[in-house]
């Protein structure tokens, strides 16, 4: 499958207010050892061909990432995919069928 | 013949209705424009209005930004069309490099509405004329993503060029930068503002009618520039029979 | 009945490569089927085999279970339901009323209003922010099916303790959710209720009301008339969503293997909605629809069954021919599927061509999915015929599903603990007897979590969207504009008393009733409909059964004696957890209309035109009544003894009085009371605009315990208003001639900055205003 | 530096409007190739000291997935990683200096 990965985060500089969220939640779950949580958007393209890494960038110079606030990385899919529940060991196994 | 004031319609713009009100109110005529003609249809000045624009999926105003319409009014706006961008109008304007900075999500990351005191910083010839000097002013803000952000320098210049137009007071709504809440661009004809002046122009329905100077001070604006008016719009031709031609009308609602 | 698989999970589809189709039905009558593992009773599946003479294929058996539920066949409410047409009083103005998908009733010459509430309980628990929000989007398309512009929404919500750790959990997602809906869809919310209760643990209870407005000549219905004509779905594209969720989500007992269940959720995306919305008027405009209807709970399935059976005619229709999100999704679960932002519409062949257009200037996808087909020989309806994959799955009598489900008179028992329940009375509790302990008293009141300040919430609300919202929250009632040129507008308001319900269910719906019409008619509009919706445990206990008889028909008595009649509403069973029902809580709306909305009283003191203040009126009759008040539940967690008594004449009395009053400018503020008694309503009113008051007590409450009864009782009928000084004879005239008692309480003040009750205290109004606002802020997050 | 990302996305039985709406703004920007996008969460934690997958996914099933509506995977980072403009060559360089 032709899928290209967009990753968007804001620039270190500009306060995340989300990601601090869940940073100051943790110790409530019992984890201190964390020092810093930052949240981005994942985006993930399907091509119909050949996954055009060029292309994904030019989608996300123009619309996925603003510059002003935003960084962005782009990779041809791999191991990082994120399977549904049912065949993938890291997520939780859902009782009920899809 | 009152001044035309162009109102965009995009797919999920919300305060469309309202912002014509406002113009009517203040003594102008609303024209729809849909955000699928690039065509400005000759009018004077024009108003982004709030809402949600295609939905506001990925960021606010990133997509409306690539609308047909959008490219003729950067093109204008650069040209001196007075525009407003009100809330996601503001937010189209920066991310289509109108307006310096961004905005982003609150920063306590929930929606926020409320009845908001605000400074006027910055009494212009375009758009804040109707205002005194620093005046306090009550007009309603709506969003999740207001929180004006910008880089030190292009801070300090919106400072130094006086293009900071209102100051949020009596608490920061959202962690803008500089409780700025709205700005305008160096020539001063294109302003970005967040709170909702369309939702302060009669008192039966707002909580003033503070928000009513924005929109007179641009017809007296207009009225004394003869030459602008009539002139903004690309490519005037083709006017539509009647205001809001494109934006569904409904009587029930308004 | 507790947990039920999800359809998906015990219908298999395939059979030796192909669907299930009639004629395989036809050949195989023994081929058992999984009717029990969806929620049908043996009888109910003979039933269905008698009505089609063969078995059911396995799309069809999906329908009849869906279409068959408690939540879709209203089996064990129709009963009682009856009442509400039966002692319904006559009315000229009710253009459609039960039954369709919303209540329509006339208010001007041109003019009409559309209105209803509905629930979105167990979604919400499951699925806080989507749960909630798909509620709102549920309603939204009910209200423009009628035809109707919606113009605004309100939320009536309960939840556990405010200090249980789940609903830190349940809430925030709910109130993002309605908001992150509403506020996308453009629609002002004008009120709603938040509510906090252990017994909606587990259970909370997310009501979502909608109103629209339309021109009398816009009025839509959902009858497929016409054969010939053409059967177009138009909106989102149909995935797997929600799929089992009537029977499941909404039908089932929750229990503790829910968490585990994790049932598939329907996930709403209000951009469409919005979408659909805009498209739709267009099309009633251009009166190019023939009917309409919307696809709720039970999808397609409800939406094709009761259009045809509405008009009586057949319909075919290609299932092939549904625009899917998931290629691989099988007959049935397409039928089921609870995908949202979808709306069912009926048009002349000769229309399709411009119903697409529209659809498609408005980037909505539209798709002819079948057509209508003539009714039987002899006058019999015709029928609904399915075909998938070039087979015919499906071939039903319309009506079999539509409106011939199984109805059940279940037995019924009061509460065994009722007697008792009724005897621990409230008015025997110690109460505060010193000025110190009741100034203590009013300051842990305000900011108890169901009488604090509710901007937390109401915060991520937009109020101001379409620029005719003249009253929202914190006002008793929401008023909206409708004409612009002639000021004419509605108001609305949504209360329930669940405690009330709980000691009396026939009495707690009538003061459920007397509140919501109090609310409307303090803001000087005359109450004119009704609409419910009724949050109960399990129907299939006595117990519960009981209740919720008793609060129907509190309810239809209650409108037969204020001469307004219930549009429309909504029933929600099985709330309930483990053996534990929740509070009996029927949640009422009522609607009322103003000729001038520039009449409109608010509720809070406004800064007075007579330096000397204006005068403050407490209207009706003030009794010893504290049983399951707020003090009892607040101070001493306690709930027993019987309710307030209620007065529907008194009520009506009040009710002309205000309307009269307020049309001819006698009143700067009204307010009325109700949970929290009268403190409650000073403190608000004074902090609204920040105006105090100064307050003597009546002789007759001055000594002892008496004062704080005169503050915390909550007997019903009341209201607090302030009149302008030199109209205070005028005005107390006009309640002599209606028959409405009236207490002098004191002045308005506006420089004092302070709330003043003459030889008990002295509160200042920052106190107070830190005391209300600071509950929820402290539990939720700032 | 002991990062861990979580990546989060919708089941894919689940509607993706946010995607949708990207994948339908596209053909506006001249790209007709692409058949769907999907957009998710990406989280970055940075641990004190070793990056810890099993807290790390922990913490996504507890706390930054909804496991109702969706699916996690969890990886140590490396390649992917989105650094802010001046020192990665696939973003943009930002038009306001940081
Ligand atoms: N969930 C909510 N959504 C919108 N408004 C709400 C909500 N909860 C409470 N409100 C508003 O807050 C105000 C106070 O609520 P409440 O005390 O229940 O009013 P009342 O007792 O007059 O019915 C009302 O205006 C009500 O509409
Ligand atoms: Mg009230």
């Amino acid at each position: 499958m032709a899928r290209v990965v967009v990753d968007v985060m804001l620039k270190p500089e500009i306060l995340d207010p989300q990601g601090q969220a869940v940073a100051n939640a943790l110790p409530r779950l019992g984890v201190n050892d964390v020092t810093s949580v930052r949240i981005g958007r994942r985006i993930e393209i399907e091509f119909a061909g050949e996954p055009d890494l060029d292309r994904a960038r030019e989608i996300a110079d123009k619309l996925l990432a603003n510059p002003v606030i935003e960084d962005f990385a782009v990779h041809v899919d791999a191991a990082g995919t994120v399977k549904p529940a049912s065949d993938s060991q890291e997520s939780q196994p859902a009782e009920a069928p899809a | 013949m009152s001044a035309r004031i162009g109102v965009v319609t995009f797919p999920g713009s919300l305060d469309d209705g309202d912002a014509a009100r406002a113009v009517r109110i203040a003594g102008g005529d609303a024209v729809g424009l849909w955000h699928a003609d690039a065509d400005l249809h000759g009018v004077d000045a024009v108003v982004l209005p709030g809402g949600f624009s295609y939905g506001d999926y990925l960021r606010g105003g990133a997509i409306a930004r690539f609308a047909p319409v959008m490219e003729t009014i950067a093109a204008a706006a650069r040209g001196g069309l007075p525009v407003l961008g009100i809330c996601n109008g503001f937010q189209i304007l920066c991310e289509a490099h109108i307006l310096p900075g961004a905005l982003i999500r609150n920063q306590h990351m929930h929606f926020r509405a409320r009845d908001q005191r605000l400074r006027i910083e910055a009494v212009q010839p375009v758009w804040t004329n109707a205002f005194n000097d620093s005046q306090e002013v009550v007009i309603p803000i709506k969003h999740g993503e207001g929180r004006y952000v910008a880089d030190e320098r292009t801070l300090d210049e919106l400072e130094a060029n006086g293009q900071v137009i209102a100051r949020y007071l009596g608490g920061n709504p959202n962690g803008a930068q500089r409780d700025i809440a709205a700005i305008s661009n160096a020539a001063g004809n294109v302003v970005g503002i967040m709170p909702h002046p369309e939702h302060a122009v009669d008192a039966l329905t707002g909580p003033s009618t503070d928000g009513l100077g924005f929109f007179t001070s641009m017809l007296k604006f207009l009225a004394g520039a003869p030459g602008l008016a009539g002139s903004g719009g690309a490519g005037g031709s083709g006017r539509p029979a009647g205001a809001a031609s494109t934006a569904p009308a409904d009587q029930g609602a308004s | 009945m507790t947990t039920q698989p999800e359809v998906a999970d015990v219908v298999v589809d395939e059979f030796d490569g192909g669907p299930d189709t009639v004629q395989r039905a036809a050949a195989t009558p023994e081929e058992l089927q999984p009717y029990a593992e969806l929620g049908l009773r043996d009888d109910e599946y003979e039933r269905i085999r008698e009505v089609l003479g063969r078995r059911p294929t396995q799309s069809e058996l999906a329908m009849y279970s869906i279409m068959w539920s408690e939540h879709c066949s209203y089996k064990s409410s129709k009963v009682h339901l009856r009442q509400f047409g039966e002692k319904a009083p006559p009315s000229d103005r009710l253009l459609a009323g039960i039954g369709e998908n919303a209540g329509v009733i006339q208010i001007s010459d041109d003019l009409a209003v559309t209105f209803k509430v509905e629930s979105h309980n167990h979604p919400s628990y499951v699925e806080p922010y989507q749960g909630a929000a798909t509620g709102v989007g549920g309603i939204v398309r009910d209200i423009l099916a009628m035809g109707a512009r919606p113009v605004a929404v309100m939320d009536p919500l309960r939840f556990g303790a405010a200090d249980h750790e789940d609903t830190a959990r349940v809430l925030p997602g709910v109130v993002g959710g309605i908001g992150g809906y509403g506020n996308s869809l453009g629609l002002p919310n004008i009120g709603g209720e938040v509510v906090f209760d252990p017994c909606y643990q587990g259970n909370p209870l997310v009501n979502a009301l909608c109103i629209g407005v339309l021109p009398v000549d816009r009025l839509q219905n959902k009858a497929a008339a016409g054969p010939g004509n053409i059967v177009v779905l138009m909106g989102a594209k149909t995935g797997r969503d929600g799929i089992g969720g009537v029977s499941v989500l909404a039908s089932a007992t929750f229990d503790s293997e829910s968490d585990q269940r994790r049932p598939s959720v329907q996930v709403g995306d209000p951009f469409m909605e919005k979408l659909l919305i805009e498209a739709c008027l267009e099309l009633y405009d251009e009166r190019r629809v023939v009917g309409i209807q919307d696809l709720g709970g039970a999808g397609l399935t409800c939406a094709l069954t009761e259009t045809a059976a509405a008009a009586g005619t057949g319909m075919t229709v290609e299932l092939d021919r549904v625009p899917l999100r998931e290629p691989s999704m099988a007959a049935h679960e397409i039928l089921a599927s609870e995908s949202q932002e979808r709306m069912l519409l009926i048009v002349e062949p000769d229309q399709l061509e411009a119903v697409l257009k529209t659809a498609a200037r408005w980037g909505v996808l539209a798709t002819a999915i079948g057509e209508v087909t003539p009714p039987g020989p002899d006058g019999l309806p015709g029928r609904l015929t399915i075909s998938w994959q070039g087979h015919t799955v499906v071939d039903v009598p319309p009506g079999s599903l539509a409106d011939d489900g199984p109805v059940y008179a279940r037995p019924m028992r009061e509460p065994a603990d009722l007697i008792l329940l009724q005897a621990d009375r409230a008015e025997t509790l110690p109460r505060p007897s010193t000025p110190d302990a009741l100034r203590e008293t009013v300051l842990r009141m305000i900011g108890s979590p169901n009488l604090c300040d509710k901007t937390w919430v109401t915060e991520q609300y937009d109020r101001y969207v379409l620029g005719n919202t003249v009253l929202a929250q914190p006002e008793d009632a929401g008023v909206i504009r409708v004409d612009e040129r002639t000021g004419l507008g509605v108001a609305l308001s949504v209360d329930g008393n669940g405690r009330f319900a709980r000691l009396d269910p026939y009495t707690g719906a009538k003061l459920a009733l007397a509140e919501a019409y109090r609310n409307v008619a303090v803001t000087g509009a005359k109450p004119l409909a009704v609409t419910n919706c009724l949050n109960f445990g399990s129907p299939e206990d006595p117990a519960v059964m009981w209740q919720f008889a008793e609060a129907v028909r509190g309810l239809a008595d209650g409108c037969a004696a204020l001469g307004i009649p219930v549009t429309g509403g909504n029933v929600s069973f099985y709330n309930q957890t483990g053996a534990a029902a929740i509070h009996p809580t029927p949640v009422v709306g009522v609607l009322g209309v103003l000729d001038d909305v520039a009449q409109r009283v608010p509720m809070g003191f406004p800064k007075p035109a007579n330096p000397d203040g204006d005068i403050i009126f407490l209207l009706g009759e003030t009794r010893l009544e504290l049983s399951g008040s707020e003090w009892a539940w607040v101070t001493h967690e306690h709930l027993g003894g019987v309710p307030p008594k209620v007065d529907l004449a008194g009520e009506k009395a009040l009710a002309d009085l205000l309307t009269e009053a307020a049309r001819v400018g006698h009143l700067t503020a009204a307010h009325d009371l109700s949970d929290g008694g009268l403190a409650q309503v000073l403190v608000e009113a004074c902090l609204r605009r920040g105006v105090g008051a100064r307050i003597k007590l009546p002789e007759e409450f001055a000594t002892g315990s008496m004062p704080f009864v005169f503050l915390f009782s909550e007997s019903a009928g009341r209201a607090m208003v302030s009149v302008p000084h030199g109209q205070e004879k005028a005005f107390t005239a006009l309640c002599t001639e209606h028959g409405v008692p009236w207490t002098a309480l004191g002045v308005t003040d506006e420089s004092g900055g302070q709330l003043e009750v003459r030889d008990q205290f002295t509160i200042g109004l920052d106190e107070l205003r830190e005391a209300h606002s600071a509950t929820l802020p402290r539990l939720f997050g700032a």
